[in-house]
């Protein structure tokens, strides 16, 4: 009962938390353009401005487009729930890593399904190079779960969090591959192929509007932020003290967010095809890993 | 590549913060700046030379026959700034001055108004012109042909033709 | 092959009647079946390019329709206006399109606004009167005048289902669309990413700004509306029609006012080259790039706010001359802020083209091929980057370039990197040759003494704007009116262009391709007022022109 | 005797029905289908939870007619032995669950061949097929089960070529029938083998049984080509890569509701068959554990990855039928080699992935038929395959749509769907094992998304995306038809959420064949929680997902409710070309598929070579002895020659 109060807290405390790291990173980035930016909150009166308002749906719409950004949500919501975040206690004994991948990657479906269900070309086209990454980056999240398999035998959230020890090449380069794999998913630049701006104006969003895109957006900064939370987890080792370690948690978060959104900032968008070719060539790699981790080394 | 990526970084960190907040701190504006143009009502005479340069017609004369009246009208939402207007006045009535926000709620603060009594001519009676644009041309016109002014064209015409007459007879 | 200007004008006098009407500008009257011969030979073997067709309605000179075909030969130095006239009855004259495809958009809008018929043209359809408006209405004909132009235009496009499925599928890029920050019209059809054909539909802000021009303005009220045209290179249409006005009427203009007039045409120059780089970051999704191209960019708009008191509309132009001076004091800030600005600019720009994601997406993209440039007669940058050397400054001297030091950037690739490298240089060109004219501007008064404007004169005004040549015919009128004014906005001849770039890339790329020509849909739809300086546009209607004098 | 009811009826239905051409004949059979499938739903879950075992001996003929006849036959003919053991009780349960919904089903869509065709033919084969089917699974005797097994190709390929106008048709049921038929004879010369050398012309699987381990023990050489030639034989009808060829052809032909008992039934037989082949006639072993292990994870990445081409709908659902098929014996695969190797882990995982196979098979059987029926309703709508220009049929048929979805998500794993359930034993089962089988679970995740890529192509041009023809008249299907796709929906979503339920139904087949016991001791099963204990906990709850999930969206849907307000689609402000604005099927992940470029080139490489090549040899040969005399005959003697002669060898 405690555990669920624990994981209700993180959840509220994410919730809560999440538009402002994505306030942080807006100031960040204004900042490394020489602009004064937004203020902190920005994020949070945009999504509460979204939430007033009222939905405007297309003609063409079908059933899947009004309740996917539900589904998105509570499936993210779910995963964070799975995850040690502030308070360093979670609902891990539902399930492993494979169900978290797996809820991760049924909320980008769902978002494709949905957002071509809106019937707009541009978010048919924004869905479709969003399932093409989604999918290969699957591939990749299955060798690197492999690789920490065999580093801990084992699949289970309690075992995997932290990977070291055994400090060993193989696990760290695990947990870099496994950072660039976070940043590739969290589609940021110059991996933000499905919203890209100028091309097809931000794909699989283009439909909604008012309280459903409020939900679609703050469910992708939750998913930002889950993703995140996974890599600081692989890290962050366990027997530290209640407050130091919420402490240290969202320490780590807001420096990992920095970390990313200052490499963001200098970089332009990638064409479908060579972000594709970026991530093949990643395959190579993460089999040495895995079978350099076989070999502890 | 990297490499490029990190002088752009370190010459960002040197530019600093640039931009202003605008609406809370004023911008510097340098001198002779054509910002939106201002009607001396003291000044105006009325002549309308603004109103014929004025390439899109931010400027217009309507006069008004009864009440004897002409209104001088500047209509800020046409002007371009170009300070035609500011060029071909005489008396230096209308001038660009140095502010550019015009946004505002009402449309009728964009408009600027002008309005001067008219004079009657003695002969027809009609109004003619601008009390004040009749002094300022009497400046310069010399005494004895002062009495004129007071007259419309037409009736000035004819007088003054009887003038030449008397003179060749 | 005839290379002097004697040759050529002893090879043109062999068509038709040729007349000097100012500085190396010939006019040559030819018959209507010796039209093509004339163009092909003066297209494709005398080395020149066809610039613009003006159409006209003489009626009221001479009874005629009149086509003028401009032709500028690079290397005489010269330009050659076909001067034809057409039956005013049935006005018939052969295309010369089947020729010179880059002639296509000409010829349509010609027979829009007058209702000459070209025969044997590929397409006569209607290029820029809406697909609604009333059959046998021609705007720009004399007769009809702007009170008669209000129509109601509502009627809604119908469209049918497919018969069959295709392969492809359309993307629509435009009238709005957040990579085209004005309004036109690009129908991509799709094939998973690969674009397989495209469309354009342009002209939406289209306001018949000659129409007003012609009749409401007086000629020194069309300067501060030419400048209107665009939004970002308005004083290079500004100067071109001043000096197509001073050309008509001889008019000398003193030395100062060409220095002047000089300086301000570079710095718009870098202005609006460093404005397309922040697009085309912007595009690339490389915002801090757009950004800090800006930041520089400022700096040259301050200059401009100092030197002419407005950012963006300089309003500095009268006919015969320039308006404001410039003093010694302003000539120092400017060669500070240039040295500034030349500084920063090799530091940042240089390296943000260097990156890997922007190469990448740049080179060996959009292609345009030297034969093709040459067949859509494309201007400016795109034809350098395609490798033609054309530039009106260098062989076409007006204003005060005939006296500088500078060379014209020129590449062979053809595809999008090469556009940017050529921007690049001319940036840096530029600032050389603002450095120059800034040293050594020479004294003297600003207007020249007499400007009496004849009637019925012919005259050529050419300026290299930022996005090519751009070259405005003025017929001047009476009562200081003119007669015939046409603009030709470079984007004019370079937009059809695109649709051949955009075969065959990705639909990931289109945005930056289209960029790539650096279009100004405004100019070429000649008219949209755009007020940078309080950052808002407004449109000039009809109606509102043609209120005329009331409120 | 009782076991033996189901056929009997299925026979008489279908005879009885031959004889209407019209509606009628349709009707007969499908009722009668529809009860027995019923009756066999009723022994197997029998069999299943009480442990009965129903078994019989049918003396066909009296004794004396061995005696009378001029030669004396030397097997017994004259004996029908069929026994329905736990393994055979799970998959007449699939079959009598798709066969139900099927059943119900064909009541009203084969009326759509109404006049073009005699739905008394229909009849006749759709009852014989079943019942074919049915015996293949109870029969516990190598001889009959040979014959049926003909039987049952036999007929099921005349239900593949029953639109005998359509070339398409006639090609794709020659193909499917000679592959089948190569496959057959590789079996029945090695039951020959078996029967005529080993066990002594007795016939009865125990028997076999303890021949084949005495034969294990003696000559494993030999054991192994036999178990070499069955494994090849019954992958045909499997259709494992390289063998899988046919597949793709032959099930889109066949009206929907056959397919949807080609795809979810037909070839579980042979997954049937394989359980029998290692787990009971011969003794699971590593070697053959990797080969099946490999085979199988070939055959789901070839699947798969040509399933997201296809651009039309049944088709596409065939690819994936191999592709699942892939996961199934993968599952198979992993399970013997983790079973031999030792230590308690090991057996955990070995009894997860035992656990995995036969559920994966469970679930397939029901998404797949359900997609089929699905695809059928869009069909007898629209009359259309063709994913390029239909669409937008989620407002128009709405509960075809939702059910459509179900079945999506279920193949495509998303929690806590059923799909899920099975793939995450699989994974958790290879991933953690420190073997090739490791890289064996990555490919099956990658895939698993692939699988969901290309059922998000299928849906959304299905249902949801504007369509690119006018489709006018287009409502939702009658009522037997959606009582069917509800009914499969409802147990996709309760296999899912509750895993007990299988598991319990797989314990007792794991108690019969699988060597470690009941793999409810391993694979601990709360409600709605299935754990793995391993030295870790490996943990999944479906049932709790479900609940929070749906908990959580209407929360959050009843906190910001969508207030609806309709507007046109945004196209850039120029008017909205809805036939022309919409992305056609083959566009779809165009980037992805280009990115596997080489893959594709080398598999149609691959393609041309050995399987073009060698059907178009097999063909030759097939009319050269065609030309003789009856080629079924012949060919089982030219086979049986070879046979011997290999056996001189091995003996």
């Amino acid at each position: 009962m405690i555990a669920q109060l624990l994981v209700l807290t993180n959840i509220v405390g994410l919730l809560l938390i999440t538009p402002i790291i994505d306030g942080i990173e807006r100031k960040i980035k204004a900042r490394l353009q020489c602009r004064r930016g937004p203020p902190i909150l920005q994020t949070w009166y945009d999504l509460l401005k979204l939430f007033r308002r009222p939905s405007i749906v297309t003609e063409e719409y079908s059933l899947p487009y009004i309740i996917s950004p539900y589904i998105v949500f509570a499936n993210i919501i779910f995963a964070l729930a799975l995850l040690p975040s502030i308070t360093r206690v979670s609902l891990s004994f539902y399930g492993d890593i494979i169900v978290l991948t797996y809820l991760i990657a049924s909320s980008s479906i769902f978002i494709a399904i949905g957002s071509i269900s809106s019937g707009s070309v541009f978010a048919t086209i924004g869905a479709n190079r969003e399932i093409s990454i989604a999918t290969l980056s699957k591939l990749l999240i299955a060798l690197v779960l492999a690789s920490f398999a065999i580093l801990k035998g084992s699949l289970t959230l309690e075992k995997l969090f932290p990977i070291m020890p055994p400090y060993t090449i193989s696990a760290i380069l695990a947990i870099v591959l496994f950072a660039i794999l976070a940043y590739i998913e969290s589609y940021k630049l110059p991996f933000d192929i499905p919203e890209a701006e100028p091309e097809i104006i931000d794909g699989i969003l283009v439909e909604y509007s008012g309280k459903s895109l409020g939900v679609l957006k703050y469910s992708m900064y939750l998913k930002r932020v889950l993703l995140f939370t996974m890599l600081i987890d692989l890290v962050l080792p366990r027997n530290l003290p209640p407050i130091i370690s919420s402490l240290a948690y969202i320490v780590s978060l807001i420096f990992v967010s920095i970390l990313f959104v200052t490499i963001e900032t200098y970089f332009g968008r990638l064409r479908i095809d060579q972000a594709l070719k970026f991530m093949k060539t990643l395959i190579p790699i993460l089999l040495v890993v895995i079978v350099i981790a076989y070999f502890h080394i | 590549m990297k490499a490029s990526r990190i002088e752009i970084f370190k010459e960002a960190l040197k530019t600093g913060v640039v931009t202003k907040r605008y609406p809370f701190e004023p911008i510097e504006v340098p001198e002779g700046f054509r910002g939106k143009p201002s009607i001396d009502t003291e000044k105006c005479i009325g002549c309308g030379a603004c109103a014929s340069v004025c390439p899109p017609n931010a400027l217009s004369i309507e006069v008004d026959a009864k009440r004897g009246v002409k209104r001088i009208m500047l209509f800020l939402g046409r002007c371009i700034f170009c300070g035609r207007c500011q060029d071909v006045c005489p008396t230096e009535a209308i001038k660009l001055s140095r502010e550019f926000e015009l946004s505002s709620l009402n449309s009728k603060d964009l408009y600027q108004m002008v309005e001067l009594k008219m004079a009657r001519c003695e002969m027809c009676g009609r109004y003619y012109a601008t009390v004040r644009q009749i002094l300022f041309t009497a400046r310069n016109v010399p005494k004895d042909q002062r009495p004129l002014l007071l007259l419309c064209d037409e009736c000035r015409s004819k007088v003054s033709a009887k003038y030449i007459s008397y003179a060749r007879w | 092959m005839p290379t002097s200007i004697y040759e050529v004008l002893e090879l043109m006098r062999k068509y038709g009647r040729i007349e000097k009407i100012h500085k190396d500008t010939y006019i040559v009257e030819v018959k209507a079946d010796k039209v093509k011969d004339i163009c092909s030979i003066l297209h494709w073997k005398l080395g020149g390019h066809f610039s613009v067709t003006v159409g006209s309605d003489e009626r009221l000179i001479n009874g005629y329709f009149a086509i003028y075909h401009v032709f500028l030969l690079d290397e005489q130095k010269i330009s050659i206006i076909v001067h034809t006239k057409a039956n005013p009855a049935v006005p018939k004259i052969p295309s010369i399109t089947p020729i010179i495809p880059g002639a296509n958009w000409h010829e349509r809008e010609a027979h829009d606004f007058f209702g000459i018929v070209f025969e044997n043209h590929p397409n006569l359809e209607r290029l820029i009167l809406p697909y609604d408006w009333p059959e046998k209405v021609y705007p720009l004909r004399k007769d009809v005048s702007i009170e008669e132009l209000r129509f109601k235009i509502l009627k809604p496009e119908t469209v049918k289902a497919k018969a069959k499925p295709e392969e492809e599928y359309i993307v629509p890029i435009g009238p709005y669309h957040p990579a085209l920050h004005e309004p036109e019209y690009f129908e991509l059809y799709v094939e998973g990413e690969r674009i397989v054909d495209a469309k354009y539909k342009g002209f939406h802000v289209h306001r018949g700004i000659e129409k007003v021009a012609e009749e409401r303005l007086t000629i020194n009220q069309i300067p501060f509306i030419a400048e209107r045209i665009c939004g970002i290179c308005g004083y290079t249409h500004n100067v071109a029609y001043c000096q197509a006005v001073e050309y008509a009427a001889n008019i000398d203009v003193p030395l100062r006012a060409k220095y002047i007039r000089s300086i301000l045409l570079e710095i718009e120059r870098i202005h609006s080259h460093l404005l397309w780089f922040g697009v085309l970051f912007h595009l690339l999704g490389f915002d801090t790039g757009f950004m800090m191209t800006w930041l520089v960019r400022e700096k040259i708009m301050d200059l401009a706010e100092i030197l002419t008191g407005n950012r963006k509309n300089y309003g500095m132009n009268l006919v015969g001359g320039v308006r404001r001076d410039i003093n010694e004091g302003k000539i120092k800030l400017s060669l500070e802020t240039l040295d500034h600005v030349e500084y920063k600019l090799r530091n940042i720009l240089s390296k943000m083209l260097k990156l890997k994601e922007i190469m990448s997406r740049t080179k060996e993209i959009g292609l345009l091929s030297r034969e093709e440039a040459r067949k859509l007669s494309v201007v400016g940058p795109v034809a350098r980057a395609s490798g033609i050397s054309t530039d009106v400054r260098k062989y076409h001297p007006y204003a005060a370039y005939g006296e500088l030091e500078f060379k014209v950037p020129v590449y062979d690739a053809g595809d999008v990197y090469s556009r940017v490298l050529v921007r690049y240089d001319e940036i840096f060109e530029s600032i050389s040759m603002l450095k120059q004219l800034l040293k050594n501007i020479p004294k003297g008064d600003l207007m020249a003494e007499n400007v009496e404007v004849p009637e019925y004169r012919k005259g050529l005004g050419l300026t290299e704007a930022p996005r090519g040549e751009n070259i405005h015919l003025v017929i001047t009128g009476r009562e200081n009116k003119v007669y015939r004014w046409r603009p030709r906005a470079p984007s004019y001849n370079n937009v059809p262009s695109t649709l051949v770039m955009l075969k065959g890339e990705n639909l990931a790329d289109a945005p930056a391709i289209i960029a790539s020509i650096d279009p100004c849909f405004s100019c070429t739809d000649h008219v949209v007022v755009v007020d940078v300086k309080r950052g808002t546009r407004r449109t000039l209607r009809l109606k509102e022109i043609s209120r005329g004098r009331a409120r | 005797m009782e076991l033996l009811i189901p056929a009997a009826l299925l026979l008489l239905g279908g005879t009885v029905s031959s004889v209407f051409k019209g509606r009628l004949g349709n009707y007969i059979s499908s009722f009668f289908s529809t009860i027995s499938s019923l009756i066999i739903c009723y022994f197997s879950l029998n069999v299943l939870f009480f442990n009965k075992v129903f078994e019989e001996r049918l003396i066909l003929a009296p004794v004396y007619v061995k005696l009378v006849s001029p030669i004396s036959l030397p097997i017994n003919l004259s004996l029908l032995h069929v026994k329905m053991d736990s393994l055979s009780a799970f998959f007449c349960l699939i079959l009598g669950v798709v066969g139900f919904a099927s059943s119900i089903y064909g009541f009203s869509y084969v009326n759509r061949y109404f006049k073009k065709e005699h739905l008394g033919f229909y009849g006749l084969n759709y009852a014989f097929f079943l019942c074919f089917m049915y015996l293949v699974l109870i029969i516990y005797d190598v001889f009959w089960f040979i014959i049926f097994w003909e039987l049952m190709t036999v007929t099921s390929q005349f239900l593949v070529s029953y639109e005998k106008e359509k070339i398409a048709a006639r090609k794709a049921a020659y193909k499917y029938f000679c592959m089948v038929k190569a496959g057959s004879e590789a079996i029945i010369v090695s039951a020959l083998i078996i029967i005529i050398i080993l066990s002594g012309m007795e016939t009865s699987f125990d028997i076999v049984k303890t021949c084949t381990e005495k034969l294990l023990a003696e000559n494993p050489i030999l054991a192994n080509a036999l178990l070499a030639m069955l494994f090849i034989g019954f992958s045909v009808k499997a259709s494992l890569v390289p063998f899988h060829t046919w597949l793709p052809d032959a099930h889109p032909e066949a009206p929907s509701n056959v397919s949807a008992l080609l795809s979810g039934v037909m070839i579980k037989t042979a997954v049937y068959m394989f359980f029998r082949l290692f787990y009971f006639f011969f003794k699971p072993t590593i070697y053959w554990g990797y080969i099946v292990a490999t085979i199988g994870t070939v055959t789901l990445f070839t699947g798969t990855m040509y399933a997201i081409l296809q651009t039309d709908s049944k088709r596409l659902l065939a690819f994936h039928s191999v592709g699942q098929m892939g996961y199934i014996v993968l599952a198979l695969g992993a399970s013997m080699v983790l079973y031999s190797m030792k230590g308690e882990v090991y057996a955990i995982l070995a009894s997860a992935a035992f656990a995995a196979s036969l559920y994966h098979a469970l679930n397939h059987a029901m998404f797949k038929s359900l997609l089929f029926l699905t695809a059928g309703s869009v069909i007898y709508r629209t009359g259309l395959r063709n994913l390029n220009v239909l669409g937008g049929l989620a407002r128009l048929m709405p509960v075809t749509a939702i059910s459509a979805l179900i079945a999506s998500l279920s193949i495509s794993g998303i929690p806590p769907f059923n799909g899920f359930v099975s793939k995450w034993l699989i994974y958790s089962s290879t991933i953690p094992s420190f073997t090739l089988l490791t890289i064996y679970g990555v490919i099956a995740l990658f895939i698993s998304a692939v699988t969901a890529a290309s059922f998000v192509k299928y849906f959304t041009t299905l249902f949801t995306k504007p369509s690119a023809l006018e489709l006018k008249g287009v409502k939702e299907v009658p009522i037997v038809m959606l009582f069917s796709q509800i009914f499969l929906g409802v147990i996709c979503i309760t296999l899912g959420i509750y895993p007990v339920l299988p598991l319990t139904i797989i314990s007792p087949v794991s108690k019969l064949l699988f060597p470690l016991g009941d793999v409810l001791s391993y694979v601990k099963v709360l409600p709605g929680i299935a754990l793995l204990k391993v030295g870790f906990v490996s943990i999944n709850s479906p049932l709790i997902i479900a609940v929070s999930l749906t908990l959580i969206s209407s929360i959050t849907a009843a906190l910001l409710p969508h207030r609806i307000k309709e507007f046109s689609v945004w196209s850039c402000g120029v008017s909205f070309r809805k036939y022309l604005m919409n992305m056609p099927a083959d566009s779809y992940f165009k980037p992805f598929e280009e990115s596997f470029k080489e893959l594709y080139l080398t598999g149609k490489f691959l393609h041309k070579v050995f399987v073009e090549d060698f059907i178009k040899r097999y063909l030759l040969s097939a009319k050269v002895l065609a030309r003789g005399t009856e080629n079924f005959v012949v060919m089982l003697t030219v086979f049986a020659l070879i046979a011997f002669l290999i056996l001189l060898f091995l003996v």
